[in-house]
C-alpha cells in the first residue's frame, strides 16, 4: 500500500529545538519583564500611555514585532516562531498590544506595496510604540460595504488634500497617525476603482478627532473629521488608483492568520477553567469551559495547519473567513461563560472579564461582519449561487 | 378561563408609554450613570402618580393593590423605557415591609414615590444605593434599615446601575421577614423589565435596519437578518404569556421560569439588536446602549439563569 | 389610576367549573380505555389497523372528535375545551391519532367551505376512524412553493378527471381517501389561481399509491400516481378555481392552533423529566430538562392567549408562524435530550423516544418549512422589506 | 513542525476514495442492513487490501502499523462512504490483542481482514455481532471469547448498525487486556468515521441546493441556506484540525477533544442536510439516509458527550 509502511514524517507538532529555545528565551524575557498588576486600561489616556511605554519595553529587547526583519526590530521570525511567541504573550498574561493597527495591518501592507524609503521611515518608530496608527476605513454610509466610500483625495502640488470623514476609527483618540482609503477620482467607472491607500498624521492641520465612547464608555475609537489635509505623495502606499486591490489583501490579513493569534485565545480559555474551578468547578458550566478549551485547541491546530500550507507554499484564500466566524464566536462564548460564573457579580465593570467582554461583543461585527463571512464561505468554498442575500 | 389583558391594563401601559416617550426618558438616564438624579427622581414621581408603586402595596396603606399583573403591565413599560433607579427593589421593599407596624410606617412613602428603596442582594450590592432613601440589608439577626453612609459607586455595565456595598449598621427593622415572597415579587418585576426591554431593543432594531442601506439595499432585507430578528420576536412573544401567567399564579417556580425566560430572549435581543445595527449600536452615545447593557445587567439580578431552572426542576411548573 | 382599583379581572387561567367537570369526564374515561401497553407503530399495516380500532373506540363514547357539532359525532366542546381534553389525552399517555389529517386539515376546509351534504356525508366516517384521509399536497417540483402544482384536474362529464403525481402524501399508505389542490385552469394569469381543491378516492380506477419508507423504514407517506381518477361534482369543496385561498385557510390552521396541542408537548415534557430522575439526575441535561419543560408551559399559555383572543373575536394571522418555528424546535430538543439521556442505548431503534424522535425530525420541514416561518414573521409581524430572500 | 498530510497519506486517502465510489458501496449498506453480508464482506477484503486494518497492527503480526494518522486518514473515508461493518471495533480488537501469544493468533487475521472483529460495548450491545467471525467480551475476570451464538439483533436508528447482546461463554483470553488504550483507538477511529460522514453529508447537500429549484431560484441561493451550510463547513474544517492532531499525539483527552467535536460537527451537519433535502431526505430510499442516521448513531458511540467532555477537564488538553 501507498505511503503507509513507514513513519508519519511530515504530520509533526513538534517544533525544531531552535524554535523551542526561541520559546524558552521568550518565556524567560516575559517572567522577567510581564508588569505584575495589569496596565490601566488600553482605551483611557492613562492607559494608552502605559500601553505605549511597554511597546517600547519590548523594542527594546526586540520582542514588539519578532516576525520582521531584523533591521525594522524584528527577529525574522517566521510563521511558526510567530505563532510561538504569542502563545508565549498571552500565557504570560502580557498587556493588550496598542501598536496592533500598525503592526498587523499596515506593516504587512509596506511591506507587500510599500517602497524601501517608506519602510525605513514608518517601520521603525512603529516598533517602539514612538508612533501608534489607527485605521481609517469605515465612513458613516460604508460599514461592512467599503467600496461606498466617499471621502475624497484631491490632487495638489506634490501630494494630496484630504477632505470627507472617518468614523469608528479604533484607537484614533490618541494615537499619532493613521491610514485608510480615499476616493482619488469619483469618474472611476466603478465604485471600487479610483481609491488611493494614503498614510496621514492625526496632528495634521485640517485633522479634527472626535473621540467615541464605547458601550463602556471608553473612547476606544473616533470620528475623524478631514479638511483639506495635506499629503505629501511620500505616504501614498502604491500607485494612487490602486487602493481597494491593497486594502482587500490588508483585510485578507485582518481575518486571517494575524489578527486574532491562537495564544490569546488559549490563554483565555486556561483562565476560564481557573475561574471554573474557583468557583466550586460548577456543573451548570461544565460543558461550556470544556467546549472553550477544546476550540481554543483546534483553532491553534487549524491556524497551524494553514501555517503549515502557506510554509509548503500555498496562499491562505477565502478560508480565512471561517476564521474569522470561529474565532469572533469563541471569543464571545469565552467570556460569556465568564460571566455567567461570576453570578450577580459578572455585571460589575471592574471584573477581570469585562473589558474583554466588552471587546468580545464587537468580534461578529468589525473585520467584515460575520454574516458577510459566511457569505464568502458558501459562495466561495462551497460554490454556492452568488448575488441573494 | 380569558387570558388576555383587559381595558384597564392596556390603558395603563399605553399611560406610561405616552408619559415616558414624552418625558425624555434617555436623558434622565444619562444624568443618572453621572449620579446626577435630579431627573430621574422628577420621573419617579411621575410614575408613582400612575400608580405604579401602589400596585404592591395594600389599600390601607396607601397602595392600591396587591396587583401582580398590573404591576407586570406596568415593569413591561418601564422597561421599554429604560427607566433608571432601583424599581423592582422598591417593590422588594413594598413586600418586606408589608406586616404591621412597619407597614404603617414605610408603605404609604413608597407607594406614594416619596421614598425610593433599595435591597442588598444576598452577599452582593445594593442598586443605586446612593439614591434610595430607604436602604435595606438582610441581615442574619434580621432585617435592617442601614443609615451608615453607603459604599463608593461601583459601575456595572449597565452604568445607570450604580451598585454600593450597605452596611447593616442602623435599625433593625424585624427579625424575620418575608424574603422568599419579595424575592417571588422582584422577580416578577425583574422579568416584566426585562421584557419591555427586549421589546424595545426590537423595535429600534427594526426601524434601524429598514432604513439603513449596505450594498444599495436596506439592511432588512437579508434573510440572515431577518431571520435573526425574526428568531428574536419569536422568543419575546413567548416570554409574555409566562410572564402574566406568573403573575396570575404567583407561584415561585412559575416566576422564575418567567424571569429566566424573559431576560434570555431580552439578552439574545441585544446581542441580535447590537450585531445588526454595527458599530453605532457599540457606542455609549447612540440610546440602543441604554437597553443593550441592561438586559446583561438583568440577566443575571435577583437569580441567576440556573438558579431559576433549579426552582423549576424542584417545585415543577 | 386607570383599571388597577379592583382585581384582575380578565387575566384568568382558572378553567370554569363546567370545564373542569369536561375535564374530569374525559380523565376518567381515558384512565378507563388507554392501552396498558401501547400500541403497534402507527406506520406499519398492524398499527394502523389498531390505531384505527382506537379511534372507533374513542368514537363510541363521543370522544374522537370533541369539538365538533354533536350531530357528526362531537361535543360541540369550544377552544378551550378541546384544550382541555388534549391537556387530558397526552396526559394520559394515549395513542397517536390515525384520524389527524382529515380531523385538523379537511374537517376545518369542510366547516369553512364544503356544503352541508359535503359535511353530512363525509365527517361522521371520519370521526370513527371508518374512513382515514390522507393529505395530497406536494408534488416532486412543488414542495415548499406549493403554488408550483401541475397535477390537473380536467372536467368531464359531471365531475373531474384527476391526472398527475402527488408525493409526501402522509399515512396514504394504508389511508382510504385523500384531499389536495388540482390545477383546474393552467391558463390562469397567475399561478396562484386555477386550482381547485378536491377529495378523492384512494382505490379508485386510476389510483396507484407507492408507499415511502421515511428515515427508519415504515411507510409513513406515499407517492400518489394518478391517470385519468374521476371525481364527482360532489367532491369538490368550494368553487372550483378557488383551491388556493381555500387551502391557505386550511394551512394556516396546520401551522396554527390545531396541529400541535400544548398537551403534546407539556405530556412529552413530563416524561423527559421522569427519564431524567431515573437516569439519575444527571448534571449535563439538567438546563435542557429544565428549558423543556419551561418552553412546553410557554407552549401552552401562548396557546391560551391565542385561544382568547379567537374568543375575544380575533383572527390569528401571521403569528401562526412563529408558533411553527417554537413547536417543532421544541419537540426536537425533547427528543435529542431525551436520546441524550439514554447515552450509547439512545442509538436503539426499539427503545420509547425513538419513534419520536424520527417523527420530530421532520417537524422543521413540514407544514411550511420554518425558513419560511420565519420570512413571514419578519415580513408580516415586523415589517421587514419582502422578496429578497 | 509541519501541520500537513503528505503525499503517502494524500495517495492513501484517494485511492480508498476511488475503490469506494466505484464499488457501489451503498447497495453494501442496504444489503448489510438487511443482514445480507456478502456484497460487505467483499467490500471489507477490499479495504484489507489496501492495508487499513493493518494499520492498527505490527509488522510483525502482518501488519504495517503502528499509524494512527494514517489510519485516521482511512477511516475518514470509510465514513464519507458510509462502509457498514464493526470497523472502530475490529481495530479495537487488534488493540486489546496486541500482545503475545494473543498477537501472534489474532492480528494476522485481522491485518489481512479474514477476520472481523466487534467488542461488546461496557454494560450495552456489540456492533453487527452477527456478521463478526471474533466477538470479544470485557468480562469482570477477563477479556472473553464469546462463543455462544450473538443475541437476536436488535435495530440501531441507522439501519446499517446492527447490535447484539454477547455472551461472555466462551474462552478468557487474557485476564487483563489495554482497554484504555483500545478504547483510545477506536475513539479515533469513530471520530474520523464521523469526519468522513460530515463531509460527505455536506457534499451531498450541497450538490442538491445548487440543482434544486423553489420559488424559481436555487435553493442554494437563499442566505439562510448558504449560512446554515457556511456554518456545517466551519464545524468540519475546525473538528479536522482536532482529530490529525489527535492521532499525532494518541493522548487520551486529545482523542476525546476529537472524537466530541468531529461527532458534533457530523450531527449538526447532518440536521441540516436533512433540513435542506426537505422530505426526500426523510427518506430511507434515498442515500443521504445512510449517512444521517450513522451521524446519530455514532455520536454517542464510544464515549457520549459527556465523558468526552469529563476526560479534557480531566486531563487537559
Amino acid at each position: 500500500m501507498g505511503g503507509t509502511g513507514r513513519k508519519a514524517a511530515i504530520v509533526d507538532l513538534t517544533h525544531s529545538p531552535a524554535d523551542e529555545e526561541f520559546r524558552a528565551a521568550a518565556r524567560s524575557w516575559l517572567a522577567a519583564h510581564v508588569p505584575r498588576t495589569p496596565l490601566p486600561s488600553l482605551e483611557t489616556e492613562e492607559g494608552f500611555a502605559a500601553h505605549r511605554a511597554w511597546e517600547a519595553e519590548l523594542a527594546a529587547d526586540r520582542w514588539s514585532v519578532v516576525s520582521w526583519p531584523e533591521r525594522f526590530g524584528g527577529r525574522d521570525a517566521g510563521l511558526l516562531r510567530w505563532l510561538v511567541f504569542e502563545e508565549e504573550y498571552w500565557a504570560a498574561g502580557a498587556p493588550g498590544r496598542v501598536g496592533q493597527n500598525g503592526v498587523s495591518l499596515l506593516a504587512p501592507t509596506l511591506f507587500a506595496y510599500g517602497t524601501e524609503e517608506q519602510r525605513a521611515r514608518v517601520l521603525p518608530p512603529m516598533a517602539t510604540g514612538e508612533v501608534v496608527w489607527a485605521q481609517a476605513w469605515s465612513e458613516p454610509e460604508a460599514g461592512s460595504d467599503l467600496a461606498a466610500l466617499t471621502s475624497r483625495a484631491v490632487r495638489a502640488d506634490g501630494g494630496w488634500r484630504l477632505r470627507g470623514q472617518k468614523t469608528w476609527s479604533s484607537r484614533a483618540a490618541f494615537a499619532d497617525r493613521a491610514f485608510g482609503l480615499f476616493r482619488s477620482d469619483p469618474d472611476a467607472p466603478r465604485r471600487h476603482e479610483g481609491l488611493t491607500y494614503l498614510m496621514f498624521d492625526l496632528r495634521a492641520p485640517g485633522v479634527t478627532v472626535r473621540p467615541i465612547g464605547r458601550l463602556d464608555g471608553k473612547p476606544a475609537f473616533a470620528e475623524l473629521f478631514l479638511d483639506e489635509v495635506f499629503v505629501p505623495d511620500e505616504d501614498v502606499i502604491g500607485a494612487p488608483g490602486q487602493g481597494w486591490r491593497i486594502a482587500m489583501s490588508t483585510a485578507g490579513d485582518e481575518r486571517g492568520l494575524t489578527l486574532r493569534s491562537p495564544g490569546r485565545f488559549l490563554a483565555s480559555a486556561a483562565r476560564l477553567r481557573e475561574l471554573w474551578r474557583a468557583r466550586g468547578a460548577p456543573e451548570h458550566a461544565r460543558a461550556r469551559v470544556a467546549d472553550a478549551l477544546i476550540a481554543a485547541r483546534a483553532y491553534q491546530l487549524f491556524t497551524y495547519a494553514a501555517a503549515s500550507r502557506v510554509l509548503d507554499g500555498a496562499r491562505l484564500g477565502p478560508e480565512s473567513s471561517m476564521n474569522k466566524v470561529f474565532w469572533s464566536e469563541l471569543d464571545l462564548a469565552l467570556h460569556e461563560t465568564a460571566l455567567d460564573l461570576l453570578g450577580a457579580d459578572g455585571e460589575l465593570a471592574d471584573g477581570a472579564w469585562s473589558e474583554g467582554y466588552v471587546f468580545s461583543l464587537a468580534g461578529p461585527v468589525y473585520a467584515g461582519t460575520n454574516e458577510i463571512q459566511r457569505d464568502i464561505v458558501a459562495e466561495r468554498l462551497l460554490g454556492l449561487p452568488k448575488g441573494r442575500r | 378561563m380569558l387570558f388576555l389583558l383587559d381595558a384597564g391594563q392596556r390603558a395603563l401601559a399605553d399611560t406610561l408609554h405616552a408619559m415616558l416617550s414624552a418625558a425624555d426618558t434617555p436623558a434622565a438616564v444619562r444624568d443618572w450613570s453621572r449620579g446626577d438624579h435630579t431627573r430621574g427622581r422628577a420621573l419617579w414621581s411621575r410614575i408613582a402618580e400612575v400608580g405604579v408603586f401602589g400596585l404592591a402595596v395594600p389599600e390601607e396603606y396607601g397602595g392600591a393593590g396587591p396587583h401582580p399583573v398590573e404591576l407586570a403591565v406596568a415593569f413591561v413599560e418601564l422597561g421599554r423605557h429604560a427607566v433608571p433607579g432601583p424599581l423592582a427593589e422598591t417593590v422588594a421593599a413594598a413586600v418586606l415591609l408589608a406586616e404591621p407596624p412597619l407597614a404603617e410606617r414605610f408603605l404609604p412613602g413608597l407607594a406614594a414615590g416619596t421614598d425610593m428603596a433599595t435591597v442588598a442582594a444576598p452577599g452582593g450590592c445594593a442598586l443605586d444605593g446612593d439614591a434610595a432613601s430607604l436602604r435595606l440589608v438582610p441581615a442574619p439577626d434580621g432585617l435592617c434599615l442601614s443609615t451608615a453612609a453607603p459604599g463608593p459607586v461601583r459601575r456595572s455595565l449597565d452604568p445607570a446601575r450604580r451598585l454600593t456595598a450597605l452596611s447593616p449598621a442602623g435599625e433593625l427593622l424585624t427579625p424575620d421577614a418575608p424574603y422568599d415572597r419579595a424575592l417571588t415579587w422582584t422577580r416578577l418585576a425583574t422579568a416584566a423589565q426585562a421584557l419591555g426591554v427586549g421589546l424595545a431593543l426590537l423595535d429600534r432594531t427594526v426601524t434601524y435596519v429598514r432604513q439603513r442601506t449596505q450594498f444599495g439595499v436596506p439592511v432588512g432585507s437579508f434573510q440572515a437578518v431577518k431571520h435573526r430578528l425574526a428568531d428574536a420576536k419569536t422568543a419575546l412573544e413567548f416570554a409574555r404569556p409566562l410572564l402574566f401567567g406568573a403573575a396570575v399564579s404567583l407561584r415561585p417556580a412559575e416566576v422564575a421560569a418567567a424571569k429566566l425566560t424573559a431576560c434570555e430572549a431580552a439578552y439574545r435581543t441585544a446581542r441580535t439588536a447590537l450585531h445588526l445595527h454595527g458599530a453605532i449600536g457599540y457606542t455609549a452615545e447612540y440610546d440602543l446602549s441604554l437597553w443593550l447593557s441592561k438586559a446583561r445587567a438583568l440577566r443575571s439580578a435577583w437569580g441567576t439563569p440556573e438558579e431559576c431552572r433549579d426552582l423549576v426542576l424542584t417545585d415543577g411548573l
